[in-house]
Order: C-alpha cells, then structure tokens, then sequence
C-alpha cells in the first residue's frame, strides 16, 4: 500500500521492477494466456532476479517463463497450462525434476490463500482439497490442515494466507489517482491486490478522467507504482484491447520444450531487448497487431 | 433414425444431464456444447459459469481454452472467481459440474495431475485449475473422456479431484455431492452410493460389451441387463448441426 | 437464488412479502438512515409477520420500525442508531426489558458473519470483539468461540455464520435481466445478499438497457423477486436519488419513545395505507420530494 | 497569541495526531474536522475512510452522521466497508483511528453501548458499529469525548472496545496497536505500555490541575512536570476558520 496519496506519476518498466528484490514473494495476476504482465516479467528476467517465490492461482506465460529464465525458487499455484497450445513446460519439468519447490493447490483453495492475507487472517477454511493427493502433499508439508467447525461440526480444510511482498497485474486502464479499471471477468485480482504488500499495476491507457466508482476495480490508494505500456501482455490476450498470438505463443511452446532452443528464445527475444517496444519489434508487426487489436474489438 | 457421429452422442448425453434451471460449470470443448445445446432444448434457464468469472457466454467459436476471449463473447455478466467458486461452488449452488480426466479409477477418482511414465518417472500435466474445487462441491459431476484401458484404471496414481476416495462416503470426509456420472466414446458409466464402484449404465449403440471391458482397466460393475445409451433424437441433431459449430466439441 | 434466468418481471410489494413466513430470518441492507427497505418493511409490518429474525451489521430505521412494530423475536446486529435524528428507541427498548433477544456484535463481525454465508463457511475467524463484553456475553451463549491458528499461533475469534432466509434491499436501479446497480459506498449489502437463500430488491427505476458488467453490484442470477417502488426508501436518504426527510424521522423519533404515540404513528401511516404511495401521500408532498430530490442530485 | 475556543484547541490537538500518508478512520463530528484540518496542513496525504466504504469525502457539511449522503460529497472513491473495515483495518493498514465514548475506563476501555441508571436500571444506547474494530485494530487510537466524572470512570460498565482490558499486554491477548490517546475539553491522557493507566499528558491552558483531578473518576497517573496543550498556530486557526466550518465540528 502506498505511503502518499500524491496524484500519480507512471514509472518506466524498469523503475518498477527495480522495487523486486531477490527472495522477494511475487504473486502474479494473469491466467494462462489472458491479462499477463509479460512486460515486467521480461524486465525482472533481464535484471537477474534471483529466488523469486511465486504465487499465482492458475499457472501462466508469465509463470513458465520466469521459472524458465531460472527467477523462481519456490511456486503456489492451483495448476495451468497454456489453452491449447501447450502445457506450462517449464513449470512441469521443475516440477519433475526437483529444481523448484512446488505447492500445488486448487484454484479456489488458491483464492481463498488470498482472501486471507488480504483479510489480515494467517488462515482460512475450505471444504474442497479434502481426499485428494494434493492435500495429502500438503498436510505433510505442514501447509494444510483438517479443521471441524466448533458450532456445526462440519469438516474444513485450513489452508494457509498468502501475504506475497508485491503484486504484478496487466490491466486496461488507469487514472491520475492510480485507480485501476480492470475489464472482463476479474478472476482473484481483487483478492491478490489486497492480499500484497506494494501493488504494480501495469496498464494500456492512463486516463485524464477519472474513472467512475463502479469501474475501480483496485482502488488508487493501493497502488504504489504505475506504469504505462501498450501492448504490455502480448502475446497473451486482454480482453477489448488485443486477441492474442498464436503464432508467438506456439514459438514460445515449442521453445521452452528444449533448453537450447530456449536459451535463444530468452536471448533474442528478451536479454537482447533494451525494452518492451524492442520485444515487439522483434516479435511481431504494427499491422498484425492492429488485426489483433480489431479482432478483440469484435469480441466485446 | 438419423446418422450421427460419437461425438455428437457424446454431446446430447452430456446436454440431457442438465435440467433446467441448473447452475452449471463447464471448462471448453465437449461439455460446452452439451451446456449450449441444453439451453437451446429443454434447459432454457439453465447458467453455464466458467470459473474465472463468466456467465452464460453465447459465443459461436471459444478458441483455445478457458483464457481465451472468444469464450467470454457475448456473457450475460462478467465477474469475479470468487463469485463462481467461492459463493455459487462453495456454498453449494452449483448444480452440476462438467470435468474432463487424465485418468478416473474405478472409485471415481480423478487424475489431471501427473502420469507415471515408464520406470516410473512421473510426468506432470495441468493440475487441478477448478477442477478438484467442482469435483468437491457441486452436487452433481460428469466427466467426459475418451476411454482406454490406461486412462480407466483400478487406481488413479494421483488424485487431483476426489471421487469416492478410498470407497467410503464422501459426505463423511466432508465432501458435497457423489452422483458421479462418465461419459465416454464407450459408454456411459455411474457410482452407486451403494456399490461406489464403477457401474455401467448405458453402452452406445454398435459398442460390444467385451470391448468396453475389455478397455477398462478394472473391473466394471454390470448390471443384469444393459442398456443402450438414448440416440439423439432429431431435433437434438438439427440444432447441434446448425447451431453449434463442430469446431466447439471436436478441436 | 432464483431457479429460472427468465427475464425479470417485476412484482408488487405485496408479493414480494408473501414469501416471508413467520419466524422467518431476514437480513437488512440498510445503515442507520440511508437506503432503508421502508416499503418493504410496511408492507411486513402490515401483513402481520411475527417471530422474525433480523440480521443488520449497523440497525436502521427499518430495524426499528420491524421491532415496534412486534414482528421481531430475535435480532443480530452490530449497534445502530438513527445518526443524530436519535436512537433506535424500540431495539434499544426491547434489549433493555428483554423483550426481543438481542446477539450484539461490532460492524466488522456483521460483515465477516454475512461473508462467511456467503462463502458456505459455517464460521468465520476474526481478530476484533477480544476483550470486550460483546465477546464475553457471545461466548457464554456459545455464539463465539476463541481459537488459535494452527500455523502462526495467532489468536482469534471465531463467529457463526450467517444464513438468512430473506435478504431485503432497497437499490436505485436494476435492468431486466435482474442486475442490481446500486450506486453509492456498497457498505456490506454484496456479504449480505450472497449469504442469504433468497432476495428481495427494490429499486427506484428499472431499466431497459442492460447494465455494464462493471455496473453490477448484485447480479441478477441472485435475484428472486425484484419490485418498483420510487422513493421506497422514504424517509430515509437514497445517494444519488433523494435525501432524507428530516421532518418524517424526527416525528419517527418521537412517536417511538412513547408506546401510545407510536400506536397512533403504525395506525396513520403504515396499517391504513393501502400501499406505499398512500404513505408517501400522507407523510410529505410532491413538492417537498422534489426538493429532496433536488437535494440529492447536488450532492452527487 | 490569537484567542481560540476549546473546541478549536481538541480539533487542532486531533490534527496533530495525524501524519502525513496515515490511513486514517473517523466518523463525522469533531474527528472529522481534525482529519480535514491535518489533510488541508501538515498532512496532505492522508486518507480518511468512512467505515461504510467512502475515502476523502470532501464536504463542507457532514450533515447528522456517516449514514447522510452529505458526509460522502466529494468522495475520492466509494467502495465497500469489506474494503474498508475487513481489508484495510482488520489486515493491519489502519494507522490511527478516532472514537467517541459514553465512558472510557482508567484502562482506557470504551463504552459505547449502554449506561447503568440510579437504582440498576441499564439504558442501552449505540453499541459497537465499527467502533469495537477500529478500538482492537488500528496502530493508533485517538478519544474525543466531553470530560465529565460521569464519563471518566474506574471501570465501565460494559466494555464495547477494548483499551488495556484487565491490565495486560493487549498484544497478549491478541489486539493489536495499544497507542491510546484521550482528548477531552480540559486535557490530553495517554496510555503508557508500561503503567497502562490513564496518565495526563498535557492540560489544555488555563485549566486547572485539581480540576481535571476533581472531574476525573478515578486516580490518573500525574507526572512530575505536567505540560500545557500545545496551542494552535494562527495558521492552523486561520485554515479552520475560513475552510472549516463550525457546524462540522459543533454540531
């Protein structure tokens, strides 16, 4: 939460990421291949951060390549993949292979980690998780435990907050007080916001108006650092802005199936971008955006 | 009586376990066009959640998955996970649940997790998403899969999604619901509170009996007499053919 | 929760309340003197209902009203009062001579117990009422219980949830899918209408157009039956619509500290009018809701 | 030294109170007119939330309480008290809230719900609303109240929000904060963590010690050297003349 209520000034990217410090917890707001933050994941790859834990409820592009690029000690996460093109390969093969450590939970248990820390509660009760491998997993990690309720005698699943230090979210638009107007169905990202110690709110527009009180979605008085980037989740899609591009998300798939071709993925398309703008550059054209851009208009 | 492809059986036998009024979760694919075809049927009133936060989409392409946003075209209201799985799932509203299996054993169980490979490296997939949330809580559950003799197995070798866990009632470990239903390219399958175990209930007409044992990596319950699964009629037929495009079910 | 999306034909106060039995549990969306169910609660108070239990995080005109009036066993509420217009002399009355039973808590309480319905959790762990009488006089009832986390040894308490029969709410405006757009601070009316098993909305204006999704405070899959009442929050104030009437609540206020006066007040202005617009009719003027109306629209 | 009215030294002395990028809980009334002062001074970064759901609202008249629509003029934001009460406040993110009291205790506990008449009778007033949460949960607490021997006993009657309880760590027992701070028409008290009795911290100027002691139920804890109230600065009373007005904070 933000120490000033100062009208908002925007940082640059890279002034946003330099908050995250390695060993720093990161809950991220996307979900799958909608609404990813690709623009500050590609700026804490390029900066080197180190033992990231990460927190996400449906695992993502932003995921898979921060675990890829080596970020990421230690995930939370209710599962993911790409849709149909492909499965999170880094996450899995982290997983597989023991190099992070994973919580695995389901999307709601997820949520409801984040409702708690947003609610200043270290726990909260779910009757899901229950019978299952995945809290078998956790209860004897110590990260879950069974609960009966001292009033109906009903059985509970407690699982534990999450209070990550920052919060990264791509949204639409923003105004001069920081609020932010997230469209399409808002998923968890009133929960993470909330549950988050500094919020990053990465946004296509930052309007002079401001917004009305239905459309705040994060309130301004929560948000610690803005930035503007157009075209800041491509290639995942956000909703009325841009569809996404299957052709940069199929390159991405097939190169994170193979470390060599992925070490050149990373290089060519992120190391070696001075910035977000250079990445699409390399990645796509004004005109194939432009057809992403009408094609999300026509979904509205 | 019409031609019609497995899929599209598939499709009309998933549509007929909606009622209507039911609140539904569904993920993309096959279920989505049972959900849409039972609203275009007999079940007007029905509400389809994606759990991300959609309401009743009438798209007529739902791209890739769950975050593409051509399945979120046309919803009647866009809102929050919360509101799907934390108010209408877990306080009991969801009437029926749609979910797909890498792996179901013969207790119902669901594996979208992991698979143990050859020499027994484990190979790791999706997880759960909302999937062991729906499995636990809607009071209603099918599942929708294709069906080999290695995804039907005597025991899931990881349960993402409970069935009947170890063969006890569900609502003794805490869990809602336990009318489980399979549907496969096979057969239709459910679980008996009774027997709890895996129990034929229709084969789809032209499927032999010893081939649907035969596929199935356990032993199936089998009634005295069974039934073949109810054709799609033609007007189930005319309106999946015309209005839902074969694209939503077969990608 | 409704069984049916049909589109939303709206029905009369009347029928809105015959779904309220006896003995009922109604939870109330008001605040002190702002966006009171009034018309709502006449019409209860007319049809005679008896032995209910009303749930409000902060009493209201309504509360009072209900409980003068003899429909109310049993309340749960967190403290209220009708601003500085005065007391709500019939709950507080009837705490004092026992005559209706009262489970205090604090507002934030309230909210938790009504969110915990919501969720379908049958408790809800909280760090406030540690201390106080409100807690000890919960706990002697077995309504509250403390606990410690299991992870972080914190101490809570933990309160029952909520799960009215009825939810009333007075709103400004809904479309005809049943959508509820209810302007002004949101106060805890979203907990309240998700924990209860049906709702009753009334709104000053229904709408053709369909509402924006970000518009939507209760959504319309929620909604079972919906009424068109202008100024049915009279006398109470409705953001956005009309300001309170000062006269009306101070006459309220002092009909309710006298038993006979308040005899006189139910008899004059709720049990023989024939429905709200005879109320409004016999308690202020055209020109007088005008200028309320007017009042309202400076303030926005 | 500009001549000033009591109400205007307990305005001033709320004010100061606050720092600049404190998340600050009032309600209307005297609290209110300190945090609009401190905004408008030395605090211009501060946010002041209405427990119901409202950040900064910019009135010049707050009309008869939080529930008027008057009192949210000019918001910054409307939201919901959830956002408000159980996100900011219950997580730890309030830094000072203001309470009024019927009594408040020589542990600075606070009754706000119901008075003990001549003869045992009970008069129940309030209760709690945010007030038990904001007692429990801010970092800070500030008291306005009248000073009546009445109203400043050894023990209230019923503890609505807690102080230091019986006398212990608060922490211990599993609040938070334990910065209290009183402001009445004749003094300011505070709540030291290691005595945890209400001790005078300032007397306002040209009171009299004895009377603060006559009009105080119960022993206060007196320092060896007792200062005056830091009085207000012609600045201060200039900005609270002219952009404050006296109904706010008199009412």
């Amino acid at each position: 939460m933000r120490e000033f209520s100062e009208k908002k000034e925007s940082v640059t990217i890279e002034e946003a990421v330099n908050i995250i410090k390695d060993g720093d917890h990161i809950a991220l707001g996307g979900f799958a291949i909608t609404r990813n933050a690709i623009s500050i994941v590609h700026e804490i790859i390029r900066q080197r951060k180190r033992n990231l834990t990460v927190s996400q409820s449906v695992g993502s592009m932003e995921l898979d390549l921060l675990v890829g690029a080596g970020c990421v000690k230690e995930i939370n996460y209710g599962g993911g993949s790409l849709d149909r093109y492909g499965q999170l390969n880094w996450v899995n093969k982290s997983i597989e292979d023991g190099t992070i450590k994973a919580h695995e939970y389901s999307y709601l248990s997820m949520i409801f980690r984040f409702l708690a820390g947003a609610m200043g509660l270290s726990f909260m009760p779910i009757k899901s998780l229950i019978g299952s491998d995945i809290l078998r997993r956790l209860e004897s990690k110590g990260e879950a435990k069974e609960f009966r309720c001292p009033f109906s005698g009903e059985k509970y699943v407690l699982v534990k907050a999450l209070k990550p230090d920052i919060a990264v979210i791509h949204a639409q638009k923003a105004d001069s007080n920081g609020n932010v107007f997230l469209m399409g169905p808002k998923f968890e990202v009133q929960e993470l916001v909330r549950a988050s110690e500094k919020i990053i709110v990465v946004v296509e527009e930052i309007s002079s108006d401001i917004l009305s009180h239905e459309s705040v979605t994060v309130p301004g008085y929560l948000v610690d650092l803005l930035v503007h980037q157009p075209f800041g989740a491509y290639p995942t899609n956000l909703y009325g802005y841009y569809y996404q591009d299957p052709e940069h998300i199929k390159l991405y798939v097939e190169s994170s199936k193979d470390p060599e071709k992925f070490e050149k993925y990373l290089n060519e398309y992120i190391l070696s971008s001075d910035d977000f703008f250079e990445f699409l550059r390399k990645s796509t054209t004004l005109k194939r955006l432009a057809y992403l851009e009408s094609l999300a208009k026509r979904l509205l | 009586m019409v031609k019609y492809s497995t899929e599209e059986l598939m499709v009309v036998t998933g549509a007929r376990k909606i009622k209507d009024g039911n609140n539904v979760m569904v993920g993309i694919g096959l279920p989505m066009a049972s959900a849409i075809l039972a609203k275009k049927t007999h079940a007007p009133n029905a509400n389809i959640f994606l759990e991300l936060g959609v309401l009743n989409p009438s798209s007529s392409d739902f791209g890739v998955g769950l975050a593409d946003i051509k399945a979120w075209q046309g919803a009647e209201l866009l809102t929050s996970a919360l509101d799907v799985l934390g108010m209408l799932l877990h306080s009991g509203k969801i009437d029926i649940g749609f979910l797909g299996a890498l792996e179901v054993d013969e207790l119902g169980n669901i594996n979208t997790t992991q698979v143990e490979l050859e020499g027994g490296k484990i190979k790791h997939f999706t997880g759960s998403g909302g999937g062991n949330d729906i499995a636990s809580l809607a009071k209603r559950i099918v599942v929708v899969m294709r069906h080999q003799k290695r995804k039907l197995r005597k025991k899931v070798s990881y349960i993402t999604s409970p069935g009947y866990i170890d063969g006890k009632k569900r609502q003794e470990a805490g869990l809602r619901g336990g009318d489980i239903e399979i549907v496969t390219d096979m057969a239709v399958f459910k679980f008996n509170v009774k027997i709890k175990k895996m129990t034929i209930s229709s084969i789809h007409s032209g499927v032999n009996l010893d081939d649907v044992v035969e596929n199935t990596g356990f032993q199936l319950v089998i009634p005295p007499k069974v039934d073949i699964t109810p054709e799609p009629t033609e007007s189930e037929l005319k309106i999946l053919r015309d209005e839902i495009p074969r694209e939503i079910y077969t990608k």
